[in-house]
């Protein structure tokens, strides 16, 4: 094999070594917090470079929190018993597990007085749609979503079977060509976390990461809101890219987009109606939906743009006008 | 090698062994018939259908092992019939637990694939 | 090894009950000595039996689960002929009936040429059974119905003709056993020889009671 | 490719040559890869002609097929399995070596590329459980076990050789990929669709498939020679309660591979249809549905660990007894233990798959039912603790590896349990916390388990003790390279690193990263030292010998033979009035008699079923995993000629006279009766003959 990102291997060797010399504590969240129930504050700064990132104040330790029946008690992921007050199931440990498994189905949904946010992923070699139906938008390499409100997924995968984790968040599921699995999480604090695929699919495996960023509900509405004015159309020849073999930075590249930022998140607007359903169901992909006519790939808009962060809402840069746009290549 | 001279006693005992495999078929013919009869001519409610053909067909099994494989609760059989009994018992786990969990896993994933 | 040696063995009636040491036919009083070395061959062999039935027992389970993946193909109702799964369903039957015809005449006579014509009976409702199931698949692939067209139909030829190679099987054996007894005569292994196709046999008609109910009569019901 | 050749070679082409990437493309990663690849293949290639011209050169080719190959003695049959097991083993450690060291330097690169290390852990974990645990137990049980229960043979002792075979040839397929490449990236577990033809065409995924199938068909049919020899071959008195532990442990894995195997053979069998007929069980496309081979795979899988895990557990359990130098303690319970253990593992399989969907009480309920195996395991350590508790422990080297089990496996069994809570696993499953956990189980379980036995055996094998200084040294180096090398990667598991990465983008991995490829360093040492070991006591073996077949003052009957033992194993069936019999014969002064009567022995002839049965099993495969098709009918037409053929073959016995044996046993008693007993304190030294001193008082129980 003679894979495209492999080349150069003293780029990436330096690359490596700056990393090494970060501070200590400078993980991406990527460590299972809940179960190792360490909870260090910083937790959540990035590794990219960004201050706007490292200087993020939100540092709390996040797990998913279920809400459980009362008799209960308070139950982290790991099934830690928070509130020692309802230890009856002490007694019967296989009751405890059989209770505990249900309250902890990530089938489940959250108890909330919110109602959740639906994002449906989609699986591909070696990368992750993320769409948001009731948003129309799509994006991809980083998954945005409100802190404090609850996130029902719907998954399912294009290609091998995969596995959708996000460490920090808890609960891993299988994603499955043809079939849809759900997952129930809520972050219950801002910040960035580290998500990957955990079951081996090939060459790419280890590069099917994306960030998690868990935002608040108004910086979420503008990342919708920008996506909106600055996504790339979903079409025919934008979906091929997806499909064809690689991780996201090949599909950045292959869209024109810029690269150079593993963290970048590519953003689809508009996307064609029902995407993940069409995809699932394995029928042809409606592409008369998108109204837009199909602008020449990378010629008009940017799709590349910083994150929004926490305590800044948007900054001139992210707009990021000025990068250098590659033709697609075939 | 010529046919050998029967005593009494053997003459008796492959009288009745051979009467023992004719019943043996005649069971397992009437076994067979009745389940094909039901689904060609009739048309009853198609979960006793079912049933119908699930008990016959047990039935048929245990017919073939008593009839045809000699199979009985003799005492010196015993350890032949714990194999099959033990047998029986993982492909119950192994089969039923496929069911259980296969048909679940459709109906949380696959809809499409119940029948 | 020899009969005319069996013969000599006292054959006290009331003892051939505890000949019967192994599971499926027991020659009893007349071939005792050979049914030492034979018992562990039987049971060893019924060890094997119950291992390869977990197999089809797993693959009738899987089968179950793939009734739904008929993926818009053909399903049981287009494709299966009650009238050939009847035919192919007497022919087994029949020929293990027959094939215990063939044990008694091994047990009771010793008699080479009524047990090989009873073995012929059984060979050739063995290939005429074969002949059907192959003629089934054929009006099945006239229909569309090949194993490369759905999930459902992959179930299917991977359950039912992995007993219809079994049955291959036990035929070869069938004639090789034959040729064994030309050759050397109704000597020991050919007598266990027999024993055991006779639990194959048996067994494999066992197989096919889960088949024709499950999957023939299951589906056109 | 003309048409000519493709019809000879299939889809065979100079592109399966380790070097052929190399001199296509120049880049540094290929060529670092393919240097690496053309070395192991040339290490394979030389290998081999090495061994052929040291044969021929030694003349020992007649020796070797009249003595070895077609031998139906299960005692060399079981030889050749643990040959097989620890050339499988080096090659396999090695490859964990490269891929530790991959993931020592893997922040965000390396030195392998992504398919190289997918194929270094597929054959690492296919070669390991396949082709280095599965023959190395059947090894052992297939020596020591008839010894055990007091019979001459197996039950099939030409089925034995077939099942040799059988594994020879799925060994040597594995070896031929290295030369003729690649073999498959779908790990040991081989997941459709990934499997599929859709998404991996080449020959990898079929040389896998076809590998593990010839050792699944070889481990069923010993299977079945286990169960039949330890239900129908008992020596006259061997009650099964009478049994001793490591028989009962070898019935009950024998019992696993008869049920256990067969899912295993679906799956791949039906994997096969899919990519050789397109059929399409597990396609995502035309109704078909992967989570059926998930589930059959793993109907396999499970019950598989645990024939990995009982011939060990009954190794220790002989181990702890005899250098305890006491009865084990609550025999009966362990053999219910291990009962229990056998079938409750028919009951569990779903744990490897929590994640992939299902409702919240199929969950449940195989979790709990996981767990409830930690119960008779548990019982298991409390009576060897137990058997140790007031005991004469002597640390011989079989000890301390059964000391480092039992404390690492007690670890690695809390981590299972931890695995088992179905919340939990959402965590950690598919992470190196997985890994961790079974690696836990294995090597200081399964491993050590058959180091140990190697140990304890091998002077019975080969009638002379395996040097203890360089075995100590290696137990210690297994015990302290396993723990650098896999305790990181719990923390590893647990800061969410999944498995199979080839590398990684968080330094904080990396700390741990290294220790770990450290640790597999300590574990090429222990490898080191195990093969020193050897070569200093084939040096001394004169000193060391043990003829008179005691060296440890062991306990069951196949101490009472000769070291090596006689082809026939025992002279006159011995006859047996308890467990522990050959003790308590001791214990009467009634070992080292001769028989008041010799009578004439039938042992089996020597057949090459065996053989021809390795060639046509390895020529189907490899015709399979390369489209040649005349091979594959040539071979299968041969393979059934053979076995019609030996249907007709009648001089399968071969008597060996009452003198002959008279003559043989007797001359070995005069020996014994002019060497000195030694005292237990004398077991490691050179007086060691094999014959103990009057078991004490109470040493029996
Ligand atoms: C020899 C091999 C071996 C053995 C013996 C075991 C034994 C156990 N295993 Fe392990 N395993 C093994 C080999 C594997 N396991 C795996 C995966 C695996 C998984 C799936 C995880 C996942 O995929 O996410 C679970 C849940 C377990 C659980 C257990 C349990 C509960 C036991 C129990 O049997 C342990 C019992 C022992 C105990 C508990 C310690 C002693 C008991 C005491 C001291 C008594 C007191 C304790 C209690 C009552 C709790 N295993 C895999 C992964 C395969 C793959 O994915 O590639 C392999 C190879
Ligand atoms: C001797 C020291 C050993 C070392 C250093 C070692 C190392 C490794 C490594 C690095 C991996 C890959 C982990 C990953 O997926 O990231 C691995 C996988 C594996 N190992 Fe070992 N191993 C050793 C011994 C064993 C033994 C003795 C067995 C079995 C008897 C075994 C069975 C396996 C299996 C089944 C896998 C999984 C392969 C897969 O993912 O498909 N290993 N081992
Ligand atoms: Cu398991």
């Amino acid at each position: 094999m003679a894979s495209g990102h492999v080349t150069d291997i003293a780029v990436r060797l330096q690359r490596a070594h700056a990393r090494i010399h970060e501070p200590a504590g400078a993980d991406c969240g990527s460590t299972a917090a809940p179960f190792l129930g360490h909870r260090r504050a910083g937790d959540d700064r990035d590794h990219s470079g960004d201050p706007a990132n490292t200087s993020d104040p939100v540092a709390l330790p996040l797990s998913r929190r279920c809400r459980l029946p009362p008799e209960m008690g308070h139950v982290s992921l790991a099934g830690h018993h928070h509130v020692g007050s309802t230890d009856r199931d002490r007694g019967c440990h296989g009751g405890y597990i059989w209770r505990q498994t249900h309250a902890l189905d990530p089938y489940r949904p959250l108890p909330s007085d919110q109602p959740p946010l639906e994002i449906q992923v989609v699986g591909y070699d070696w990368k992750w749609l993320f769409i948001y139906p009731e948003q129309g938008i799509a994006t991809m390499g980083q998954l945005v979503i409100p802190a404090n409100r609850p996130i029902s997924f719907e998954l399912t995968s294009a290609t091998v079977l995969q596995s959708f984790f996000i460490p920090a968040l808890g609960s891993q599921i299988d994603v499955m060509n043809r079939m849809m699995t759900r997952l129930h999480l809520e972050a219950d604090h801002p910040g960035r976390f580290e998500g990957k695929n955990m079951q081996y699919n090939g060459e790419g495996f280890h590069r099917q990461r994306f960030i998690t960023r868990a935002v608040d509900a108004k910086t979420f509405d503008d990342f919708v809101e920008r996506t909106r004015q600055q996504g790339q159309p979903l079409d025919q020849n934008a979906y091929e890219v997806i499909m064809k073999k690689g991780d996201n930075r090949d599909v950045a590249s292959a869209l024109g987009l810029d690269k150079s930022d593993t963290d970048a998140v590519i953003r689809f607007f508009p996307i064609p109606d029902d995407l993940f359903h069409t995809i699932m169901a394995g029928s042809p992909i409606n592409w008369s939906a998108i109204d837009v006519p199909p602008p020449q790939l990378g010629t008009t808009r940017t799709s590349v743009v910083q994150t929004p962060s926490n305590d800044k809402s948007s900054s001139p840069e992210s707009l990021s006008p000025s990068h250098e746009r590659k033709e697609a290549q075939p | 090698m010529s046919a050998r001279q029967l005593d009494e006693h053997e003459a008796r005992e492959c009288r009745a062994e051979q009467r023992s495999y004719v019943w043996g078929f005649a069971l397992a013919l009437v076994l067979t018939l009745i389940p094909f009869a039901l689904v060609a001519f009739t048309d009853i409610k198609q979960m006793t259908l079912w049933i119908t053909i699930g008990i016959c067909a047990l039935v048929q099994v245990i017919v073939h092992l008593r009839f045809f494989m000699h199979i009985t609760f003799a005492k010196n059989k015993r350890e032949d019939l714990l194999l099959i009994l033990f047998t029986v018992l993982i492909l119950v786990i192994l089969c039923g637990g496929t069911l259980w969990i296969l048909f679940d896993l459709y109906q949380r994933m696959l809809p499409g694939m119940m029948p | 090894m020899s009969l005319q040696n069996a013969s000599g063995i006292e054959r006290n009636a009331h003892h051939t009950e505890s000949y019967a040491r192994h599971p499926g036919l027991n020659l009893g009083a007349a071939h005792a000595q050979e049914e030492d070395t034979r018992e562990e061959m039987v049971f060893g062999f019924w060890v094997f039996m119950m291992s390869d039935l977990i197999i089809f027992g797993l693959l009738f389970a899987t089968y179950v689960t793939m009734l739904g993946g008929t993926a818009g193909g053909p399903g049981p109702k287009e494709l299966f002929e009650m009238k050939s799964a009847f035919i192919e369903t007497m022919l087994l039957l029949t020929s293990s009936f027959t094939f215990g015809m063939a044990s008694l005449a091994l047990k009771y006579r010793e008699d080479k040429s009524r047990l090989v014509f009873w073995l012929v009976v059984t060979l050739l409702l063995g290939v005429g059974f074969l002949f059907f199931e192959l003629k089934d698949f054929h009006t099945m692939f006239d229909k569309g119905g090949v194993p490369s067209r759905s999930g459902y139909l992959s179930a299917f030829f991977s359950l039912v003709p992995l007993h219809g190679l079994h049955v291959t099987g036990a035929c070869i054996w069938l004639v090789a056993l034959l040729g064994q007894m030309a050759v050397h005569g109704l000597d020991a292994p050919v007598k266990t020889g027999i024993l055991r196709l006779a639990i194959l046999w048996h067994f494999l008609d066992i197989v096919w009671i889960g088949i024709f109910s499950l999957v023939y009569l299951g589906g056109l019901s | 490719m003309s048409d000519v050749t493709s019809s000879i070679f299939g889809r065979l082409g100079w592109d399966a040559l380790p070097f052929w990437s190399m001199l296509r493309d120049h880049s540094a990663m290929t060529i670092i890869n393919g240097v690496i690849a053309t070395g192991a293949a040339g290490m394979v290639v030389l290998g081999a002609l090495a061994a052929i011209v040291l044969v021929t050169w030694l003349g020992k080719w007649k020796y070797l097929w009249s003595e070895w190959f077609t031998s139906p003695d299960h005692k060399k049959i079981g030889i050749m399995f643990i040959v097989i097991a620890l050339v499988m083993l080096a090659r396999a450690i090695i490859e964990a070596v490269f891929m530790r060291a991959q993931q020592a330097v893997g922040l965000d690169g390396g030195f392998l590329t992504a398919e190289h290390f997918g194929q270094l852990f597929t054959t690492h974990g296919t070669i390991m459980v396949f082709f280095m645990a599965m023959p190395f137990l059947t090894g052992i049980i297939n020596y020591v076990m008839p010894l055990q229960i007091g019979a001459r043979d197996l039950s099939f002792p030409v089925l034995n050789q077939v099942s040799l075979g059988l594994t020879a040839a799925g060994a040597a397929l594995v070896m031929i990929s290295l030369v003729l490449a690649p073999f498959s990236i779908g790990g040991w577990t081989g997941y459709p669709p990934f499997t599929e033809l859709s998404y991996n065409p080449g020959a990898g995924v079929d040389y896998w498939i076809w590998a593990v199938t010839l050792s699944t068909l070889s481990s069923t049919l010993t299977g079945i020679n286990f169960a039949v020899t330890i239900f129908k071959k008992r020596a006259p008195g061997m009650k099964l309660f009478r049994m001793p532990l490591f028989t009962w442990t070898a019935l009950c894995t024998a019992i696993l591979m008869i049920f256990g195997m067969p899912p295993l053979t679906v799956a791949t069998g039906l994997l096969a249809l899919d990519r050789y007929l397109d059929f399409h069980m597990f396609t995502t496309d035309l109704g078909g549905n992967m989570m059926n081979y998930v589930n059959l795979f793993w109907a396999f899988g499970h019950p598989e660990v645990y024939i990995l895990i009982l011939p060990p557990f009954g190794i220790f359990s002989e181990v702890f007894a005899t250098f305890s130098g006491k009865r084990i303690y609550g025999y009966r319970i362990l053999v219910v233990a291990t009962m229990c253990i056998a079938v409750l593992s028919f009951t569990v399989w779903l744990h490897h798959f929590f994640t992939m969907g299902q409702s919240a009480h199929i969950n449940a309920a195989f979790g709990i039912a996981t767990m409830l195996i930690g119960i008779p395991t548990g019982v298991k350590v409390y009576d060897w603790m137990l058997t140790m508790y007031r005991g004469r422990i002597r640390l011989s080297v079989p000890m301390v590896y059964a000391i480092g089990f039992i404390m690492l496996f007690v670890l690695g069994g809390m981590t299972g349990v931890i695995l088992a809570t179905p919340s939990v696993d959402y965590q950690v499953h598919n992470s190196l916390f997985l890994v961790a956990h079974f690696h836990n189980m294995l090597i200081p379980g399964l491993l050590f388990g058959m180091l140990s036995a190697t140990n304890f055996w091998f002077p019975k094998a080969f009638g002379f003790r395996l040097e203890e200084r360089w075995g100590y040294r290696a137990a210690f180096c297994w015990i302290i390279g396993f723990m650098l090398a896999f305790f990181p990667l719990y923390v590893l598991g647990l800061m969410g690193m999944p498995r199979r990465s080839v590398a990684f983008l968080e330094p904080q991995y990396l700390p741990w990263t290294i220790t770990a490829g450290l640790g597999a360093l300590v574990i090429l040492c222990a490898l080191l030292c195990l093969l020193i070991q050897l070569w200093v006591s084939v040096r001394d073996r004169h000193a060391n010998n043990v003829f008179a077949g005691d060296p440890w003052d062991g306990r069951s009957l196949e101490w009472s033979v000769s070291s090596p033992p006689p082809e026939y194993n025992f002279p006159v069936l011995p006859e047996i009035y308890s467990i522990d019999a050959f003790m308590t014969e001791k214990d009467r002064g009634q070992g080292w008699q001769a028989p008041d009567q010799y009578v004439d022995i039938e042992m089996p002839a020597n057949s090459a079923m065996g053989v021809i049965m390795a060639v046509t099993g390895l020529a189907m495969a490899f015709g399979l995993v390369w489209h040649m098709w005349w091979l594959v009918i040539g071979a299968g037409l041969a393979t059934l000629v053979a076995i019609i053929a030996r249907g007709f073959v009648r001089h399968t016995k071969r008597t060996i006279s009452a003198m002959e044996v008279q003559r043989t046993h007797e001359h070995w008693l005069e020996q014994v009766r002019r060497t000195t007993p030694i005292k237990r304190s004398q077991e490691q030294s050179t007086a060691n003959h094999g014959l103990p001193v009057a078991p004490i008082e109470g040493a029996v129980q």
